[in-house]
């Protein structure tokens, strides 16, 4: 299995992605340049943290203009594994490969912290190593990580089961307390915690970890049941 | 060359906490006259003159100005006045 | 400003104009000197931004000279952008401090963060990858507004520079007192981490070779920031507002990784970043420093504003901006570098036998002066000195002991007291774990990043107790360095050396200039002693406004090395039934203390003793029994005492703790003597432990229930308190106070 | 009640970074035409009709709503709508 993190300028969390994945996984990964035009050659994308672009204007709002991104997207619509990690999140957002908006944290301040998170569907191609309802400790830093979106929308995301992760406590006043959500098919996934942060126990935390390793399990089987 | 200043605002139901913390602020600095405070951006664009010159502007204002999930925008055009 | 309008040499001369940049008389005249003519407009304002305090020096020179910098492991010293020391494996680690306290206090947030830019171009201009950043703060009381809005901000500038370029800040230390009202002081710290064969200097040698500009363009920010930041903050300061400039975090990751990749390519010669006096001293110090000259077209210099003067574009300080000197006829492969990361580049001289800076602008020469002049020979002043009535007075006080009615109540006030209480609502801002190296987050002595691929980490740390070293700055300035360095053993580490920052009011005070002497002094003494030569630092005179000078505030970057992951150890207990030791007794030392500043509100007296060779060995004996494994816990005993790092080992752990004192309460719970460590150690352990270190001595145990009991002698309770309520008390003060 | 609309901006000569990299990307998006952009603060206050309205407001503007040190604003006043 190969998989991609897509670097912005400005991205700086590319690294820690990719040290997750190879020290944490030890499968192939490579960092690919926002100004590629294909990622169709890996199995997963992954968009890292940090600040494209500064975060000007909006977080996410330029790079989801970045040359890469038609072609994530087009690999997201065939049903790739795509996770968006804080920036990688707000990006996805921009792009409309998720739905909602993400806001300022409601005290309007940066938090970087440990955060206890609520899985709350374990049926993802993200989550299938966690138990339902497990509550796991992984990292927040950002800024704007309240997550918007209108009741519409709000039912639509829980009608679908599409509300991955929670906070256990809410401090960036996201609504319904949604700390991860997927898109409709399942293979998106935008979150706002780092997983990259908890992939080791000496970082505190090797809860993040799982999450790789679910991608890697997923892709195993359905590679199994292809081939 | 035209100036074209777009304002970019909130939609009504999106909570603004920034705009409440500004509120709150000038109230313990006894501005109690404030009812309510709605922040937003401001972007001033010098361009060229086109023919679909208002096709264009709005474009880049749904596309990348503004955010059309949680934001509005309106925009005025004048002339660069060269100094 | 066109060039026209500028002054004639005569104007300059008979109207003093030169005064305004900031040279005297005896200065200007001695340019004359050197120059052997009148210098024109240009050339005067090269003069006045190199000869500054902030560049040149010149009036603490001397007392750097008293600084050991030299060590088996010092690769290099006090002169580049930032000091490097060897780790081993063919690694090192760079790091260095610097203040931004005037921009800060004119604009909290740019300040602060064009700070912290600053001190990451300073290492990563030695080609090594930034790894942790560091910060020490200063402000007045919280209870005034301009001095929360200040706090605010500084703290929001540091986060927002930090963060977005992706360096996590890990630690730092903020202190409050009344003197620093006017004048808050920012010094930021970055550490860098480098393979040997990365380094890289800031050297213009090879003539012929081209001299490279890398980054945004130039506008008219902070000119005359250097001399700026070495006056006194006064109405003036006022008009010089647009002196401030603003950062772009994210043009700087941009450089920084542009460079860190042309640090890779032998066709790079040399390379410095431009920070105070931005293209003048780079250039003149690239060129001075490899034995040549450089000269520069000022037209292809990439410019931001129109009709820009020489003056303007060699004074600027606009920010993220580097000088190169790149082989001859291998600027491209520079520039494809530059390209890629979409950072601006231009070639803009090249490097001159004749060793003088000269300055092409459309068609002529408007400077042209020796580069030796502009670095190495500014004046050097040795002023006078004369010890302060008050340290006289505070010397004959006797100690005085404080009447503790109430030790919990006491307790309790202390952990409130913003110096002491929990930074956690300046830290929560700081993304302090990107980059997945940092080991041990802020809240800990000393913050510990791991070397990735490797299993060994550096702890690292900022300290200095003003307060004490305005009562005897000897003494304090010894207890800087020791407290720096206690810090890191108790994290596990062998301090390597240190980087100083040197916050002081004006040296032409003569009590002010005995106070920097004796500090550095102390200072010099303790880094001998304890073995850690100081790398390179930086001196940030003038902090003084209408109401006094600032307490001499001379901080200490610290950064040691932690051999092996397994010793890193942090301040909180882990395990019920495990032993408490304290190292060192306890004495009536109040001078200086968050005790005496709770009850008088003010301080003085003899801050406390300090004995370096008591100090070193304690050290060096909880080092080795931190690795050999024997040590759950270690803490230093600093700021409120006992008590107050019992409750601090007590925070977040869900544990208690059972303490028992002989001897007077307000001594034994308060007192801050120093080279006392609070270390907790499994039951299994106490006999090696005590071994060790013959000077610990148990004092109780960490218990299960999450309550903090102190007992004297005859078992009677003197204090008991719930952790939840010591935690509340010390996690809220800040929060509270910002309201 | 009247409403008030304040514009905020950069001084001259204060770096934009925000405006740069809006103009960079409008011009990855194709959008040439645009020469210049400058990004601001909008920020709208109901307030209560008062005597000294315009000292109040500038009081305001220059305490709180702008950083005098590196911005300038200018400010509109208009009556309520009520909706
Ligand atoms: N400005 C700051 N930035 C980051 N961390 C800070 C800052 N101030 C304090 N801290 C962290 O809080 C903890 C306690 O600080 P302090 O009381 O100064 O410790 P000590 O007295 O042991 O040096 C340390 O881990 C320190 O790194
Ligand atoms: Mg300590």
């Amino acid at each position: 299995m190969k998989f991609a993190v897509i670097v912005f300028p400005g991205s700086n969390c590319d690294d820690d992605m990719f040290y997750a994945v190879k020290e944490g996984l030890n499968v192939e990964v490579e960092k690919v340049w926002y100004s590629e035009e294909s990622v169709a050659d890996f199995d997963a994308i992954l968009l890292p943290g940090g600040f494209s672009y500064g975060d000007y204007l909006r977080t996410g709002a330029i790079a989801r203009f970045a040359p890469v991104m038609a072609s994530v997207m087009e690999e997201a619509k065939k049903g790739k594994p795509v996770l968006g990690v804080c920036n990688g999140f707000q990006i996805l957002l921009e792009a409309g490969l998720l739905p909602g908006a993400m806001q300022r944290n409601k005290n309007l301040k940066f938090i970087c912290r440990p955060a206890e998170l609520i899985v709350e569907n374990n049926e993802t191609g993200f989550t299938d190593k966690y138990e339902k309802g497990e509550c796991i400790s992984v990292p927040i830093a950002h800024g704007e990580g309240s997550y918007f979106c209108d009741e519409k929308t709000l039912s639509q995301l829980q009608a679908n089961n599409q509300i991955v992760f929670t906070y256990r406590d809410n401090v960036n006043g996201s609504v319904a307390d949604i700390a991860g959500i997927t898109n409709k098919e399942g293979n998106v996934l935008g979150m706002m915690p780092h997983p990259e942060r908890a992939a080791a126990d000496v970082l505190g935390s090797a809860d993040g970890l799982k999450l790789f390793q679910s991608i890697l399990n997923h892709w195993r089987e359905s590679n199994v049941l292809t081939s | 060359m035209v100036k074209v200043q777009v304002y970019v605002t909130l939609k009504e139901g999106v909570l603004d906490p920034q705009g409440s913390a500004v509120k709150n602020a000038l109230h313990t600095m006894d501005y109690h006259e404030v009812k309510s405070v709605q922040t937003g951006k401001f972007i001033e664009l010098e361009m060229e003159q086109t023919d679909n010159l208002d096709a264009r502007i709005k474009e880049m204002c749904e596309k990348l100005l503004s955010n059309p999930v949680i934001e509005d925008y309106t925009y005025t055009i004048g002339e660069v006045v060269s100094k | 400003m066109s060039l026209l309008l500028e002054p004639s040499p005569e104007q300059i001369k008979e109207e003093k104009i030169y005064q305004e940049m900031g040279l005297s008389d005896q200065e200007f005249e001695r340019v004359g000197t050197i120059l052997g003519r009148l210098p024109n407009y240009t050339e005067t304002g090269l003069f006045s931004v190199m000869w500054s305090e902030h560049c040149s020096y010149k009036s603490s020179k001397s007392l750097l000279k008293k600084f050991p910098t030299k060590g088996d492991k010092v690769l290099q010293g006090p002169g580049e952008g930032a000091g490097i020391i060897d780790i081993g494996d063919e690694q090192a680690v760079v790091f260095k401090i610097e203040s931004h306290n005037s921009p800060s206090a004119i604009e909290p947030y740019q300040g602060a963060a064009t700070g912290v830019g600053g001190i990451l171009r300073d290492v990563f201009s030695m080609g090594a990858r930034p790894i942790a950043l560091l910060n020490s703060l200063r402000f007045g009381e919280l209870d005034s507004p301009r001095v929360r809005y200040l706090f605010e901000e500084v703290v929001a500038g540091i986060a927002g520079y930090g963060n977005c370029i992706g360096v996590p800040t890990v630690g730092g230390e903020v202190q409050f007192d009344p003197c620093y009202e006017k004048n808050p002081l920012v010094n930021a710290m970055c550490v860098g981490l480098i393979d040997h064969k990365d380094i890289k200097k800031g050297q213009a040698s090879g003539v012929g070779n081209t001299v490279i500009y890398v980054g945004p363009s130039t506008g008219r920010d902070g000119i005359h920031g250097a001399t700026f930041s070495s006056e006194a903050l006064s109405e003036a300061s006022e008009s010089k507002r647009p002196a401030v400039q603003v950062g772009d975090p994210y043009m700087e990751k941009l450089v920084m990784e542009a460079c860190l990749e042309i640090v890779q390519s032998d066709a790079l010669v040399g390379i410095q970043d431009m920070g105070a006096a931005g293209l003048t001293s780079s250039s003149a110090e690239m060129a001075s420093k490899a034995g040549f000259g450089i000269e520069m077209d000022l037209d292809t210099v990439p410019q931001r504003e129109t009709g820009m003067s020489p003056y303007e574009m060699m004074l600027s300080e606009s920010q993220e901006r580097m000088l190169l000197v790149v082989k001859k006829g291998r600027e491209h492969e520079i520039k494809a570098i530059c390209d890629k990361w979409g950072v601006g580049f231009a070639e803009i001289g090249q490097v001159t036998e004749e060793k003088n800076l000269r300055l092409l602008h459309k068609g002529k020469v408007v400077a042209d002066v020796p580069a030796d002049a502009l670095a190495e020979d500014a004046p050097v002043y040795q002023l006078p000195s004369e010890e302060p009535h008050y340290f006289a007075d505070n010397q004959q006080q006797e100690h005085y002991v404080y009447e503790v009615a109430d030790a919990k109540a006491t307790l309790l006030e202390l952990l409130q007291q913003p110096t002491i209480a929990s930074k956690e609502w300046v830290y929560d801002q700081y993304d302090y774990m990107v980059q997945t190296n940092t080991v041990v987050h802020p809240g800990s002595d000393a913050a510990v990043v791991r070397i990735r691929g490797k299993n060994k980490a550096l702890a690292m740390t900022t300290d200095c107790n003003s307060r004490y070293i305005y009562l005897d700055p000897e003494t304090g300035g010894k207890i800087a360095v020791a407290e720096a360095a206690r810090n890191i053993v108790c994290s596990g580490g062998a301090p390597l050396g240190l980087t100083d920052c040197l916050n002081f009011g004006s040296p032409e005070n003569p009590e002010i200039y005995w106070q920097l002497e004796k500090s550095t002094d102390g200072m010099s003494v303790a880094c001998r002693e304890l073995n850690t030569p100081v790398i390179g630092g930086n001196v940030s005179l003038y902090n003084e406004s209408g109401a006094g000078a600032v307490y001499p505030t001379p901080v200490v970057g610290m950064v040691g090395l932690i051999e092996d992951l397994a010793h890193v150890t942090t301040q909180s207990f882990k395990k019920a039934g495990d032993a408490i030791y304290v190292i060192g007794e306890a004495k009536p030392e109040f001078g200086g203390s968050e005790l005496q500043k709770l009850r008088k509100g003010d301080i003085s007296g003899k801050p406390p003793v300090i004995d370096l060779n008591e100090e070193k060995e304690r050290q060096t004996q909880l080092l080795e029994a931190i690795q050999t494994g024997l040590v759950s816990s270690a803490h230093d005993i600093a700021e409120g005492g006992f008590a107050v790092a019992a409750a601090e080992s007590l925070v977040g752990t869900k544990l208690g703790a059972t303490l028992t004192i002989t001897g007077d309460t307000a001594v034994e719970l308060f007192s801050e003597t120093q080279s006392r460590f609070l270390v907790s150690v499994p039951a299994a352990n106490e006999t090696t432990f005590e071994k060790l270190i013959p000077d610990a001595r148990k004092v109780g145990n960490v218990t299960e229930d999450q309550s903090l009991v102190i007992t004297d002698s005859t078992r009677e309770v003197i204090l008991q308190a719930d952790v939840s309520e010591v935690e509340r008390a010390w996690r809220g003060a800040i929060p509270c106070l910002l309201k």
